[in-house]
């Protein structure tokens, strides 16, 4: 069923930074299939999410855009009906192979949530959570590793004097900011995010889409959202999905301008969803 | 709309007459309601003034002073001697057995419940934990005192068959249900997006209920801790039965003691005529049990409201 | 420029994981516990009683022998006080709630009724049996009828119910109001036509369950006096009636050893009672729940 | 009137006992009230009465003598169980309320004493052993203590609950008016629980009514006590009756309102009690009086009632 | 503040249904402010809603779209903190007015949710919901309401078979038809619906989109939606909110091709939001 389009077009319409060359690919998703209870929620998935660029997910609500990226860190199976079949390989890793272990996996790849959900702890605590769960205890590497990650998702100098306040103080888009950062601080490969800006205002919003555009040097980022033009925006590949099922699956530029299939356009020019 | 066959909005506009009887009703309702919200306060009012009426008189004969510093409780006979200390040593020593042994037992089964257990496993267990709970109390005490005790007694030798031990226990098994319920509430209410943010950093499932759910439902827990201990001393038929009779001073859980409900009972089931002293102590008692409940109880509140986390 | 080290990270992952599984057998077998507590209660309250528990049983009235001793007069004076304490504790608690969810503004009365009410639901029930004994009973002059003994107790479980009530009432979505009010329906409209009818599983349950205490209540019981001989079928709400948990009381503080088995028979009936309001209780929440 | 009359009449205004006597034709809630010790005879009575008459409505409370005394002065109650005799306090309550009574004895009772199975040394003991052991300022703490040659073993001490006519009758007799018991005995109400600690632990002594003793023979031991002739006696139906178990045997009463005699109810039961009380006692374990007493009982029951 | 455009620009762009003569006004808004306890939500708002057209309110989320709808039948004043200044006139009379019964004026304003809200009650008996409340107790004209208003719901035979079936059986989409069809029960003059779609799948939601077309013959509709193309497809004027205020009102296709406003331009561009 799933018009994945593995090959892809030549990137000539490319204004965003350009795919320069072929990057590695870092998730390779192959015949994916997942169900909660009886419901199908994605149909035969097949994609290869590249390194170190910004996969785009769009799509109407409903369509799988959570599940699908939920299912990229198992975090799907949260919810006791899920069944699945097909392959997800991480760096070539079989993701549910029982020898690999869910943690492990999710300490290499980090999520940010639709709704910023910091811990009811200090911002301080909330960065170093991660780590110290992991067994890092030092004091003075913590200490290094908050304003690293706090550096790294641009909220260093907004609360680098106040790390004991709670974090429930911070605005929506520094709390999200704050998810940022705390993902950053198991220094992970991969950064998925579930449509990180839509319980933002529209300064916040652009503040993480330039942070975006900052981290994708260093991580591989897959990014679900429902709004077009912050895809065309930010993404260097997208993807389109559509009732559980991949419609569309390229570059960018080449999707907005020229997408393939009849729905894919149809969607982007707001004539559902 | 004037193509229609009935019109509905005439016929609505005519019986707005009868809105009239309808304004009744609603000025009426309110104040209904709010009389049967006044009877909970009616009935705090009337517990109070029960208690202090006839613990007024209690004091026009004994001692203030002696009550609450006396070490002795015997109020039968000619020398009669009111002292609370013994009756609060008994119910503290009762309560403190029951949380020792309701609030490892009862947040770890919250905690399974609520962190561990599929959703399969808490729709059954949660309704047993109920029954648990919802066991009469005198049932409980039979079985503390023809069960629970005699089975310590091949362990612990020399145990009398009135103890401390045994109904404390048991009065903690009553709490573990409620304590587990409570906790698990406060638990479950601590939104998944934060389990998720845990989760997704590599925490296992140990670490976020530890380091995370707990800590944020902290308030609803320790408020569920109060309430089992304002449970635990307002207990009644467990004690009477398995606890003995003997108000004594002592912090020794293999003695026999009493506590404040047991000696309200056993004034009750017993000689004391009305009017004497005796009968009124069971007041002063009562009074002296309402107190410690009532501080417990806002104790708890205050800690819910200080402390509750808006996630 | 690595902070973490990514070896040292998955070396301790394994012993992260084993103390997370044996953390959860631990906390299984805490859970476990008070469930074979709960068995082994009832396999001896069962093995003791079942032999007395026959019709006959169910029929006959107390008497001085074992035998013959049975628990009608127990069974009815319950649900004697059942059908006294029902209504009066369920009009009380639902109009309680109504009022506190629906009218009451948020100012120092309402929250007072409300700390009220919490505090209510912990004082211990046999300070309710005193003031039932001073109020109803002897100020009253009610004796220790059915009448006495159903207020005592509908006090008693007042504020469960009203608990119940109000959590009933609040998880009602606001956008039945807002169907309802947009529609031009008043207040109480609204309440008698969408409120009650979606809050009425909710306030069952919590009422079952409240009334579930209160059939297994002892304490307050004795202290209105209702310890006592009864060997007649109470005929309206001034007669004086003997309720189950006291009949089983009387049991066990009799000389014979045969009266403690008959006393677990009693007990038998009362968990059956319990068990059957639980499961209905139950029943309706799982019917009726998440139906929005 | 007493329910000879077909379907059972419903209800009067039987709350607080306040009898309709121009309410002939209905039964009467006879209510009756007192102490612990005297129910287990006064049921049997009711039930056996029930039985005899369906539509009769037989209460029997257990608030304790001195709880019935002050509900039959209340005026709520029509007869009033005891273990002991009235006091003079109530004596006056009841002055003052205006209600004349008779006194009953209806049987007789016999403190026994009782020690564990295990016990093969207590042979007997005297009244005045048993102030040493029980008196509040006792220095026995073991059994070598109360006699030479006994073993040094700690006695364990039960007894019924302080506010119980039992336990007044024990005090009363074996310590004195003043006496005050020792503090560390286990109190219970529940004479079943003394039964149980009895049983339970080898060094243990307790007291209770016969029927407790009479009831668990085969796991207690009772202990022979020294009567005023220096004679140690067992009690047992023979010996209490006959008055050789003393000084531990008492009188158990009943207190009857003259004005209830009145209802036809009430007077039936009272009637039937008397008739009966000995084979009840008997049946549950007391001990009955001599016939004659009944017949004379029953006798001053109609004077009073006016027969 | 307020650049409300009450005069309206000649309607030569009008590619829908064009407003062939000014028609009359239903509502009749005047500096209205409104505050949720000491937050201002609205500020200053100034608005006439034409009879028989549809009115799209638009604008990102929080600008008070749905707290602007609601003031209009007075549902807002459902939250116990909400204090408001200005007038609001429905025809003609001050719907603030004491004498003027609140329940009368949501007799003649009907109103549907975002979420579908059916009551857990048969479908008929949803129907006739309103109308017994009003008092009408006669089965028979009972049915001929229910069948009726389902017609004009565009329900009828959809469910005319399973009337006494409970309204959750139903998909959300026909929820908000048979919540539509509520409304129209009691025969209101003006219809208010707030984002009625958003919660709906893109053939539901034409669905409804037909409809209001169709009931703008009877009705005067107002519709609050963060969908512009919807917007621009349904509706004869649309208002455009931002923090609280109007900053564009005007006659659909107006708004749309040229609009007066810089933030209205950057809104319809899907510069944020
Ligand atoms: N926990 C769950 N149990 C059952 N079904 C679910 C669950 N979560 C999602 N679904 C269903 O799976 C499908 C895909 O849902 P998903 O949340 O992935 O959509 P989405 O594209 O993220 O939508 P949105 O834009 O609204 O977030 C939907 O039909 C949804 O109803
Ligand atoms: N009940 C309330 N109490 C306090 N503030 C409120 C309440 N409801 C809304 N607000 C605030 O009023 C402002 C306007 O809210 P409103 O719901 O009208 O926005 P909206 O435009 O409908 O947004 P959306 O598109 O998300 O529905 C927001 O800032 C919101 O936070
Ligand atoms: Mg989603
Ligand atoms: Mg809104
Ligand atoms: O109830 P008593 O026989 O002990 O008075």
């Amino acid at each position: 069923m799933a018009t994945a389009t593995k090959t892809q077009q030549a990137p000539i319409l490319n204004t965003n930074e350009p795919d320069k060359e072929e990057t590695k690919t870092i998730y390779s998703i192959e015949d994916f299939n997942l169900w909660y209870g009886n419901d199908q929620a994605l149909y035969e998935v097949q994609m290869d999410i590249p390194e170190n660029r910004v996969t785009a997910i769009i799509g109407p609500s409903g369509c799988g855009k959570s599940t699908f990226i939920k299912s990229l860190n198992r975090m799907v199976e949260l919810v006791p009906s899920v069944k699945m079949s097909g392959k997800i390989q991480y760096k070539e890793k079989d993701i549910f192979d029982p020898k690999y272990k869910v943690e492990d996996l999710r300490t290499d790849v980090g999520m940010v949530f639709q709704n910023p959900n910091p811990f009811p702890k200090s911002i301080y605590e909330n960065v170093v959570y991660g780590p110290k769960t992991h067994g890092i205890k030092k004091k003075s590497i913590l200490n290094e590793i908050v304003e690293k990650s706090l550096r790294g998702a641009a909220l260093w100098d907004e609360v680098k004097d106040r790390l004991n306040e709670n974090a429930f103080g911070l605005s929506g888009g520094q709390q999200q900011r704050l998810c940022i950062a705390r993902c950053l601080a198991i220094e992970p490969d991969v950064i998925l995010m579930d449509e990180p800006t839509s319980a933002l205002d529209p300064i916040s919003t652009s503040k993480i889409e330039e942070l975006v555009q900052t981290l994708k040097k260093d991580y591989s980022i897959a990014i679900v959202t429902h709004n077009m033009q912050q895809a065309a925006r930010i993404s260097d590949k997208t993807a389109f999905f559509l009732n559980g099922e991949v419609i569309e699956y390229n570059n960018t530029d080449n999707l907005f301008s020229n997408p393939d299939d009849r729905r894919t356009e149809d969607y982007i020019t707001g004539r559902f969803g | 709309m004037s193509n229609m066959a009935v019109n509905v909005k005439a016929m609505m506009n005519e019986k707005k007459s009868k809105r009239s009887v309808l304004t009744i009703t609603e000025k009426a309702a309110p104040i209904f309601f709010m009389a049967c919200a006044v009877v909970s306060i009616l009935t705090t009012i009337g517990i109070v003034l029960t208690l202090l009426i006839e613990t007024l008189s209690f004091f026009s004969r004994v001692s203030f002073i002696d009550f609450v510093t006396g070490t002795t409780w015997w109020p039968f006979g000619e020398n009669a001697s009111y002292g609370i200390l013994p009756l609060i040593s008994g119910t503290l020593l009762i309560t403190v057995v029951a949380m020792i042994v309701a609030i490892p037992i009862g947040l770890a089964s919250a905690i399974y419940l609520s962190e561990f257990a599929s959703e399969k496993v808490r729709k059954i267990v949660k309704p047993i934990l109920e029954v648990l709970a919802g066991i009469p109390t005198i049932v409980y005490g039979f079985f503390a005192l023809t069960f629970v005790t005699p089975l310590f007694q091949l362990f612990i030798s020399g145990l009398p068959i009135f103890n401390a031990l045994s109904p404390g226990i048991i009065v903690g098994v009553m709490i573990i249900p409620m304590i587990a319920s409570l906790s698990e509430e406060a638990m479950s209410s601590v939104p998944n997006s934060m389990r998720e943010g845990a989760l997704a950093t590599g925490s296992t499932r140990l670490e976020v209920a530890l380091k995370i759910v707990v800590p944020a439902a902290l308030s609803g827990i320790i408020a569920s801790f109060v309430l089992g201990v304002s449970r635990a001393i307002g207990e009644t038929m467990i004690v009477s039965v398995a606890a003995g009779s003997t108000p004594k001073l002592t912090a020794d859980v293999t003695e026999s003691i009493q506590t404040m409900t047991g000696y309200i009972v056993q004034v009750t089931l017993g000689d004391a005529s009305y009017g004497s002293t005796t009968y009124y102590s069971i007041y002063a008692v009562g009074m002296t049990l309402f107190i410690f409940t009532l501080l417990m109880n806002l104790l708890s509140q205050y800690i819910s409201r200080r402390f509750k986390e808006d996630y | 420029m690595n902070l973490i080290d990514k070896q040292f990270v998955q070396r301790k992952m394994n012993s992260r994981i084993i103390k997370s599984q044996v953390m959860r057998q631990l906390f299984f077998l805490a859970t476990a516990f008070g469930i074979v507590v709960l068995a082994v209660l009832l396999y001896k309250i069962f093995s003791e009683g079942i032999p007395y528990l026959d019709w006959n049983f169910l029929s006959s009235f107390a008497s001085r022998f074992p035998e013959e001793a049975g628990i009608k007069a127990a069974i009815a004076g319950s649900l004697w006080l059942m059908a006294v304490t029902a209504p009066i504790s369920l009009i009380l608690g639902v109009g309680t709630a109504i009022y506190l969810e629906e009218y009451a503004r948020e100012n120092k009365f309402t929250r007072f009724i409300r700390m009220n009410i919490s505090n209510l639901a912990g004082v211990p029930s046999v300070v309710f049996g005193l003031l039932g004994l001073t109020v109803f009973v002897r100020l009253m002059e009610m004796g220790r009828s059915v009448i006495a003994g159903g207020l005592t107790m509908s006090l008693l479980i007042l504020p469960i119910i009203v608990v119940a009530a109000q959590e009933a009432i609040r998880s009602i979505p606001k956008n039945q109001y807002e169907a309802s009010y947009a529609m031009g329906a008043t207040k109480w409209q609204t309440i008698r036509r969408v409120v009650l009818p979606a809050a009425i599983p909710g306030i069952l349950t919590g009422g079952i369950l409240a009334l579930s205490r209160a059939i297994g209540e002892t304490a307050p019981l004795l202290m209105i006096g209702a310890l006592s001989f009864v060997a007649y079928l109470p005929e309206n709400i001034w007669s004086s009636f003997t309720v189950l948990p006291i009949q089983i009381f009387n049991w066990t503080g009799r000389p014979q050893e045969e009266f403690h088995l008959v006393a677990s028979a009693g007990i038998i009936v009362l968990l059956v009672a319990l068990l059957l309001m639980n499961s209905i209780a139950v029943l309706i929440r799982n019917k009726f729940s998440k139906r929005y | 009137a007493c329910g000879n009359a077909e379907g059972s009449s419903s209800e009067e205004d039987s709350k607080n006992g306040e009898e309709s006597k121009d309410s002939g034709s209905e039964t009467t809630e006879v209510l009756v009230d007192g102490s612990s010790t005297v129910f287990p005879i006064m049921e049997g009575i009711a039930e056996e009465f029930q039985k005899a008459n369906p539509d009769a409505r037989v209460n029997i409370g257990v608030s304790g003598s001195g709880g019935g005394f002050e509900k039959f002065s209340a005026g709520e109650t029509h007869l009033s169980n005891a273990s002991r005799p009235i006091k003079d306090e109530e004596v006056q309550a009841l002055e003052e309320a205006g209600i004349e009574y008779t006194e009953f004895e209806i049987a007789l009772d016999g403190l026994s004493v009782v020690v564990n199975k295990e016990n093969d040394w207590v042979d007997q003991l005297t009244v005045d052993e048993l102030n040493k052991m029980w008196s509040a300022d006792s220095n026995v703490e073991t059994w070598a203590d109360v006699r030479e040659g006994w073993p040094e073993e700690k006695i364990e001490f039960y007894s019924p609950g302080a506010d119980s006519g039992t336990f007044d009758y024990f005090s009363e007799v074996a310590l004195g008016e003043e006496g005050q018991i020792r503090q560390d005995a286990s109190l219970s109400e529940d004479d079943n629980v003394l039964v149980q600690g009895v049983t339970g632990s080898p060094n243990a002594i307790s007291y209770f009514g016969y029927a407790y003793y009479a009831e668990n023979k085969d796991d207690l031991k009772v202990v022979p006590i020294v009567n005023d002739s220096g004679e140690a006696v067992k009690p047992s139906q023979e010996t209490i009756q006959s008055g050789d178990y003393n000084p531990f045997s008492r009188p158990l009463f009943v207190y009857v309102k003259h004005e209830a005699m009145q209802d036809e109810s009430v007077y039936n039961f009272a009637k039937y009690a008397l008739e009966n009380a000995g084979k009840m006692a008997e049946a549950v374990g007391y001990v009955a009086k001599p016939d004659s007493a009944y017949d004379e009982a029953l006798k001053k029951l109609d004077e009073v009632a006016d027969k």
